[in-house]
């Protein structure tokens, strides 16, 4: 949207722009000081941890907790570290991600483009459904997992995450398609295009923006996700449960700068798809005008 | 055929300690799937083994503490070992106390792995000498040592402040104000006279009395920043069960001349414990029941009862394995395990699930903590406990 | 029977009947402009045409063919939207030839095609750009491009030229005349602009409120027109209606009105039949091009009737100059040519063509004369 | 000729996939979520305890759960830390979008780096401010350390201010995502307004308090929504950074419900608070939704 | 020196300059129209007399006093925007009194300016109302209403009618033109449409890429456009411009043109110093209206030449009928009475006014006559 580069017409003086400016650099540490200190003291030897201030610098630069993090820290009965749960949970949020965007955006289109009877309640229980705890469908999940024999299986876990990504995604998607207008999909359909076509030739390659807030969201929301990874990934645990598991061992020796390396590797995926699409974050929210 | 085990042993030591297990295994060609899910003393475990109990889909073994054992065979869902008990005579190996959760209904269903003892004080033994002070045998030794290190302006008692640590020492305290007999009546009998009675009263006191050597930053501090402490001479005691000695010997503190270990002022010949087991659940291919019958079996050999324990720390289930390899805090426990059970002073430890299950046990986390953090005092705790307890049973 | 028929067709939403029994036929080649203020359900109508809404009662038939069921790819009509709603995401190019991809025609064929219509509409450079970089007018060439490429039995267009500046609006104008003339294509055009209504059409259909008004030529609608609706709907500023009585002398029929002095005067109708409403209240309807100075009366005219009035407000508007006087208690504007010497306040004698007039019954306002 | 409508096959077939297209969605919700909900209504009728069970006990486990002194703590630390989360979330996220709106050099950095902790997981986020917070070795330890002696910060060990706390740690990790909701509002408010209103005579303080924030509605209601949902929800946040305590002080009904579900084995009770918090969901949502979907046309 | 001096004024974006040393000078009372195409800068420098932009150089000055750096709210300014711009979460009546509520004007002051401009406005019904639940008309007028209160030195309005239709926007221009003829404000008035140029002001500026093209009454801008530009920008259909040449016969000066058919016309010029171009190439512009039949051409001209051509398209339009036809190779647009007996293809003889014609040098494109 071209918005973004509008100029304010808000003019300001040289003491409130002072102002702003020391306001913002306040709150840009107070945003980085957790990240400070994971980095930093994930790069301690542990005495030093244990023994000194953790917003120091380390005396002793050292890689090996991420090393170890990485390749050989005791996750289970052997120290594999995070290593082969890294691919676990790559290979449960791509397709994850992906089906539920898709869904998203094929609800949002009929939601907004094909309306029929009856189509807003739909909507409104789709997203009503955003909102559900996921403790309580803990166990009920479990009987009809296991019923459908997808208990402990990526299979599984993905139509897990895809279940309770629709709602946010359909939401995202509705709402950016309303703004686009109907005469499009009247042009097309005069054009002889069908209901498929019209979506994957028009409606798909308009929706970058939006596209880019609903995989942002849910990326983020599964890559993160520990209990039903826990609970139905059986053998196929994501990377949380492995960093869960380094970090929460309840009667074992602690190692500080191995837990906060390998939490900062749990957390680089999503980071990184925050640096780098983050640029549009803003953008596609505009664009989207995220209503709830 | 393979065997999957769900377990929260993920730090390194006790992992190693597994590995131990599965090595044994493998060369009887059975392999092993890891199923580790930490967090909360196992509460994210269970919460695992809903899902996967109700899916249909159990794991092979389960580790497993006290009661939990009993409410999951209550289930009808555990399977029956008394094929492999009776050829490996288990009966008799094993101390009735811990029988109780290891059998239901008369069948093993659980094969006990170690005993983890709780009412256990670790302490700096430098600091004690710089200051003069002798092991504590009494109470009041001990309240009189820790007032003694205070006044140096050292922390007498380091401690985490999280509910389970509270009530870990808890059950110290009630067992040095109340004796065994008093203990068994409130925490296992639940009898609510014990509960509220006087005796309760004072072990809240007591509990307060502690509260007034503990540094101001203990809550929600983890155990092992706790034993750091005492470890590095900043604090002097800790009361924690029997694993903080790991912590110990990683500091390369040698028992006896670096630190010592002894009971809880007041509980000598007392022992609670807690018992780690692998529940076996129900499982329909006959292959697959075979595997687990033979890992019920490697469980309780003494060869991996003694290796895994001396590597854990606790001592193993089995009353007739030898302490060769254990060090002199090993021995002792070893020792006063046997005398204990046989004494009839063998006591599960309410802290962790040996004593009640879990909702009561909850209930009285939440006393304990209310009143440790200066929410209730003594005498409303005291009555606060009758009541919670009721309300959960 | 026309080449598209449109018979008793009704339209309602839900409980609300938006198009009341609409009948018309085109005839092939002919150019229909629909016309109504907003919300009278042009657009509705035309989306009925093309299929995107569904019919509620009547027929709609291409060729002889009821086409009410049938899907709009199916009915070979192209129609060009207000917003042009051109694909964002393709090029100049392919926005012209996805139709025919639809429609499976080979390559080889769309790309012929494409060059024939780029040509005709002069977008030949502009066939690899994608629509956000081209101008109002660009755009709206592409979207008659998409529309021509098709070759369809119809063409329908809703208000194309609503979005463009008034300058550009004129030039597509022509050009879309221009088109007509030389494709001969059957068109229905929607529109709220009566100038574009008037110079584009063969023949006018005067909406309002879901009924058809009056179904006809420009000059029909322009001249006879059938109520008091279509008479200001129609022409631009509006035709001026004044309350009058029909008063008789010596045989001749003559409108009574009243100056802005509220002087009674006399106009001399050219109608023949106005002797029967002798003494009842009419409507008077006369155009402002029908009002002029002496100079710049209509030498043609039978009946140009001389009026000497105060003037009010004058607009000089380059070609031609407004001027505003009060008859009948009401604001009348007439048109002088530009150089017309007059000044606000002055006296002036004004010219009425009154072969032009128009009468209406005030109470249906439907036309009565002439 | 026949006036009732024949359609043809296409027609038809596009009448249906819209509505085919979005049937499993909607199978899928009305199983996995609604289909859900009744079932845990009907749990929170029996007499479960570890795993479900259908003997029906009537309204035991509500009577019980509203004389549990645990519940009532929860709810009124879910009052105290909604209410503050909630508006300081919006108040910050405002502010800095209103900051980063005033064309400020290096927005592009400042805008991620505000952004990134919705970024991270419970874990992390827990872990690092419960350091962080921990005053033995956190913020006031290093005070200590730089010489201010007389600093003092220990909320996170003291029962009547942890829940404060987990209101730190909360806002830090979502007052950026609300910031970007506003800079998005912000960035669509028409520019003839502003400048309007500076004709008009307007301070800049009058600017944005009278004309642009109550143009802002719709970025406040969505914020309001996600927020309150998440603080509805929040477990993770407060089981990695004070795990309930000190004591039970920071007990939120999101944690009571695990923990009575999954690890006290009174899954009755547990899913009778998930009923009582679903109808507080419910009584927020349904009326916004209401209106939300009134006005979208 | 006038009541709003803006002299030498220069406005440039980083490296662009975007206004080229503007010179206007607007007396009190009076009405200037800013005219020009999209982009040629009308608004940036209304909003530099706004200050809602910097002045890169020049000075701006009301009464005398250079505002330059003083904030808008300073200026006692009035601004009505294209958008409106009214604060969407205000009622009409809170809309209209915010700017006198900044400026300190006490409760019942305020309320007594609201009664007075709602009044006038005729919006006393709508003014507590949200201004989402008016129409675009309504909006207007809250728009003015809102500036009408302040009692400004200045007016300044930006396209406040460009949102309107076709219809209402006439009947707006005649309300801002009464309003201006009762309250007698200076206004400065933006636009592109050159009809509500010519009708609402007193003196036009039209601009173009940046430039002041031409500065001066509607008149002079419409009779003798100060360049090629100017003569095509104004007027509606524009301006026809041919390319011809001066010929001289028996010491009088014709333009030479060709007709449809290539044969050669010659066209006497009215102008007295046409003789100096002798042989030279010109451009000459014709208005439409200047063309006409014979029967509709203007009495008073002294130099009427008649023209027989081919008649290209004709296009009714109500009120006249617009033909085209070619001369010199291009599209020459006539304008002919509504009733002409026109046909498209049929040879016809047109009556060109040259008293009317402008000369252009084909070069610089400057007029040199009249
Ligand atoms: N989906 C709908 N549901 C209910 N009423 C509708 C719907 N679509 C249109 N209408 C109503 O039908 C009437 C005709 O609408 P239509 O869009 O055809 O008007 P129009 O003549 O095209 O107006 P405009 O010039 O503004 O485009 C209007 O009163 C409108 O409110
Ligand atoms: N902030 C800016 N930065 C750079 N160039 C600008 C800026 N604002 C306007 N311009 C340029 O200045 C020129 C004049 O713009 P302006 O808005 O004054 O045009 P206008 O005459 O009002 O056009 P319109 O009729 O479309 O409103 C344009 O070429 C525009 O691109
Ligand atoms: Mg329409
Ligand atoms: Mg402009």
């Amino acid at each position: 949207m071209s918005a973004i580069t509008q100029d304010t017409a808000i003019r300001t003086g040289r003491v409130t722009r002072m102002l702003i400016y020391v306001t913002l650099l306040v709150f840009t540490l107070f945003y980085l000081l957790p990240l400070f200190v994971m980095v930093v003291n994930s790069l301690k030897p542990l005495s030093e941890i244990t023994g000194g201030n953790m917003m120091s610098l380390p005396k002793t630069w050292t890689i090996e907790p991420w090393r170890q993090a990485w390749s050989s820290a005791q996750i289970g009965v052997e120290p594999t570290g995070l290593k082969p749960y890294f691919i676990n949970s790559i290979l449960m949020v791509v397709p994850a991600v992906a089906i539920s965007t898709v869904l998203g955006a094929l609800n949002g289109y009929v939601l907004t483009k094909w309306s029929f009877r009856g189509d807003k309640i739909i909507f409104g229980l789709l997203l009503l459904s955003c909102f559900i705890p996921f403790q309580i469908v803990l166990i009920p999940m479990a009987t009809v997992l296991g019923k459908l024999g997808l208990a402990g299986s990526i299979p599984g876990l993905i139509l897990v995450h895809v279940v309770y990504g629709i709602g946010f995604s359909t939401l995202y998607y509705r709402n950016y398609y309303a703004s686009f207008p109907t005469e499009l999909v009247r042009a097309a359909m005069i054009d002889g295009a069908g209901f498929f076509r019209i979506f994957w030739r028009i409606m798909l390659p308009i929706s970058g923006p939006i596209t880019v807030v609903c995989i942002i969201w849910q990326f983020t929301n599964i890559w993160n996700d520990f209990l039903f990874g826990a609970s139905f990934g059986g053998q196929i645990q994501p990377m949380t449960v492995a960093l869960n598991n380094l970090v929460q061992s309840s009667t074992g020796v602690k190692e500080y700068n191995v837990h906060f390396a390998g939490a900062i590797l749990a957390a680089l995926p999503t980071l990184l798809v925050y640096i780098v699409a983050g640029r549009y974050f803003v953008r596609g929210l505009m664009a989207g005008s995220v209503k709830g | 055929e393979d065997v999957e085990v769900l377990h929260w042993w993920t730090s390194g030591g006790e992992a190693a300690a597994l590995n131990v297990l599965k090595q044994d295994l493998a060369t009887k060609d059975i392999g092993w799937k890891d199923m580790p899910v930490a967090g909360g003393g196992g509460e994210a475990a269970m919460t695992v083994l809903r899902a996967r109990v109700t899916s249909g889909n159990p794991p092979t073994a389960v580790q497993m503490l006290g009661f939990d054992i009993t409410d999951w065979a209550k289930q009808g869902v555990l399977a029956n070992l008394d094929s492999v008990a009776k050829e490996g005579n288990w009966d008799a190996v094993v101390p009735t106390a811990l029988q109780e959760f290891s059998k239901y209904d008369g069948h093993w269903v659980a094969a006990p792995v170690d005993v983890h003892s709780t009412n256990w004080v670790w302490a700096n033994k430098k600091v004690l000498d710089g200051l003069g002070i002798a092991q504590p045998k009494t109470w009041d030794e001990f309240i009189a040592a820790m007032q003694k290190v205070k006044d140096s302006g050292k922390i007498a008692l380091a401690m985490g402040g999280q509910p389970w640590q509270e009530a870990t020492m808890f059950d110290g305290v009630v067992l040095s104000t109340g004796g065994p007999d008093f203990y068994k009546k409130a925490f296992i009998d639940l009898d609510p006279a014990a509960l509220g009675s006087d005796t309760m009263v004072e072990a809240f006191k007591r509990m307060e009395t502690l509260h007034s050597f503990v540094d101001p930053n203990f809550s929600g501090r983890d155990w092992n920043l706790a034993s750091a402490m005492v470890i590095k001479g900043d604090a002097a005691f800790q009361m924690m069960g029997d694993w903080a000695k790991g912590e110990f010997l990683r500091a390369k503190m040698v028992p006896g001349t670096d630190f010592m270990c002894f009971r809880t002022p007041g509980t000598a010949g007392d022992v609670t414990f807690n018992s780690d087991q692998f529940a076996m659940f129900k499982l329909k291919n006959p292959a697959a029941q075979a595997a687990q019958n033979e890992m019920a079996k490697a469980i309780m050999s003494p060869g991996f009862q003694s290796s895994f324990n001396v590597v854990k720390g606790s001592v193993p289930a089995r009353t007739d394995v030898s302490d060769a390899a254990f060090d002199a805090c090993g021995k002792m426990a070893m020792q006063q395990l046997k005398d204990a059970a046989a004494n009839g002073t063998l006591l599960g430890s309410m802290a962790h699930g040996h004593a009640d299950v879990a909702s009561v046990k909850n209930a009285i986390y939440d006393v304990v903590t209310a009143n440790f953090n200066g929410e209730y005092d003594a005498k409303q705790a005291a009555a606060e406990l009758v009541k919670a307890v009721a309300l959960a049973q | 029977m026309g080449f598209l028929d449109i018979q008793n067709v009704t339209k309602s939403y839900g409980a609300v009947e938006v198009l009341h029994r609409v009948d018309i036929d085109v005839q092939e080649g002919e150019f229909l402009v629909l016309v109504g203020p907003s919300g009278c359900g042009k657009s509705t109508l035309l989306n009925m045409i093309a299929g995107l809404e569904g019919i509620t009662s009547g027929d709609i038939s291409i060729k002889g063919r009821v086409i009410n069921g049938v899907h709009p790819s199916k009915r070979n009509i192209a129609m060009v939207f207000q917003s042009y709603a051109l694909y964002p995401n393709m090029t100049v190019g392919q926005n012209m030839t996805f139709g025919l991809e639809m429609h499976g025609v080979p390559k080889p064929e769309r790309n012929a095609a494409l060059k024939d219509v780029a040509k005709l509409l002069q977008i030949e450079n502009l066939l690899d750009r994608k629509p956000g970089q081209l101008s109002g007018g660009q755009r709206q060439r592409v979207a008659m491009g998409r529309a021509l490429v098709r070759n369809p039995d119809v063409f329908l267009f809703d208000e194309p030229l609503s979005n463009l500046d008034a300058k550009l609006r004129v030039d597509m104008r022509t050009e879309i005349k221009k088109l007509h003339e030389k494709l001969k294509t059957t068109i229905v055009y929607v529109t709220h602009d009566q100038i574009e209504a008037m110079t584009l059409s063969t023949r006018i259909a005067v909406m309002y409120q879901g009924f058809v008004q009056q179904l006809g030529t420009p000059k029909e609608i322009y001249d006879t027109p059938a109520n008091v609706y279509v008479a200001t709907f129609m022409g631009s500023p509006a035709m001026n209606v004044l309350p009058s009585r029909v008063v008789m002398h010596d045989g001749t029929s003559y409108a009574q009105i009243k100056d802005a002095n509220g002087a009674d005067l006399l106009l001399k109708f050219s109608q023949a039949n106005m002797a029967q409403w002798a003494g009842k209240e009419i409507l008077l309807g006369i155009r402002p091009e029908s009002i002029t100075d002496p100079d710049g009366a209509d030498r043609n005219s039978g009946n140009i009737v001389s009026l000497r009035n105060r003037i009010g407000v004058t607009e000089p508007a380059g070609a031609d100059t407004f001027v505003t006087m009060e008859l009948c208690g009401k604001d009348i504007i007439a048109r002088m040519r530009a150089d017309a010497n007059v000044g606000a306040g002055q006296e002036f004698d004004f010219a009425i063509n009154m072969d032009k007039a128009v009468v209406f019954d005030p109470k249906t306002e439907e036309r009565i004369a002439p | 000729m026949t006036t009732t409508v024949q359609m043809d096959f296409r027609t038809r077939l596009q009448n249906w996939i819209p509505k085919l297209v979005l049937a499993p969605s909607l199978g899928v919700i009305m199983v996995f979520v609604y289909g859900f909900i009744v079932y845990t209504v009907y749990l929170s009728f029996t007499n479960s305890k570890i795993l479900p069970s259908y003997d029906l006990v009537g309204m035991a486990n509500y009577t019980k759960l509203f004389q549990l002194p645990a519940w009532t703590l929860a709810i009124t630390n879910l009052a105290i830390f909604a209410s503050l989360y909630i508006v300081i979330s919006i108040a910050i996220g405002l502010t800095l979008a209103i900051f980063l709106d005033q064309k400020i050099r290096g927005e592009g950095v400042l805008r991620p780096i505000f952004l990134y902790p919705m970024a991270l997981s419970f874990i992390v986020t827990g872990t690092a401010w419960k350091w962080l917070l921990d005053p033995g070795i956190g913020i006031e330890h290093t005070m200590h350390l730089w010489g201010w002696a007389s600093f003092h910060f220990d909320w996170i060990k003291n029962s009547k201010y942890a829940i404060y706390t987990v209101v730190l740690a909360a806002v830090w990790q979502t007052s950026g995502f609300v910031m970007a909701m506003f800079l998005a509002g912000l960035r669509g408010i028409d520019n003839e307004i502003l400048k309007a209103a500076q004709i008009d005579g307007a301070s800049n303080w009058n600017l944005y308090w009278r004309i642009i924030i109550p143009q802002l509605r719709p970025a406040f209601l969505s914020s309001f929504v996600i927020l309150s949902h998440l603080a509805i929800k929040s477990y993770d946040l407060i089981i990695a950074l004070t795990g309930g305590g000190p004591g039970r002080s920071t007990e939120l009904p999101a944690t009571f419900m695990y923990s009575y579900t999954f690890t006290r084995n009174e899954m009755g009770v547990g899913a009778a608070s998930a009923v009582i918090m679903l109808m507080t969901i419910a009584a927020i949502m349904i009326p916004y939704l209401y209106a939300e979907l009134k006005e979208v046309k």
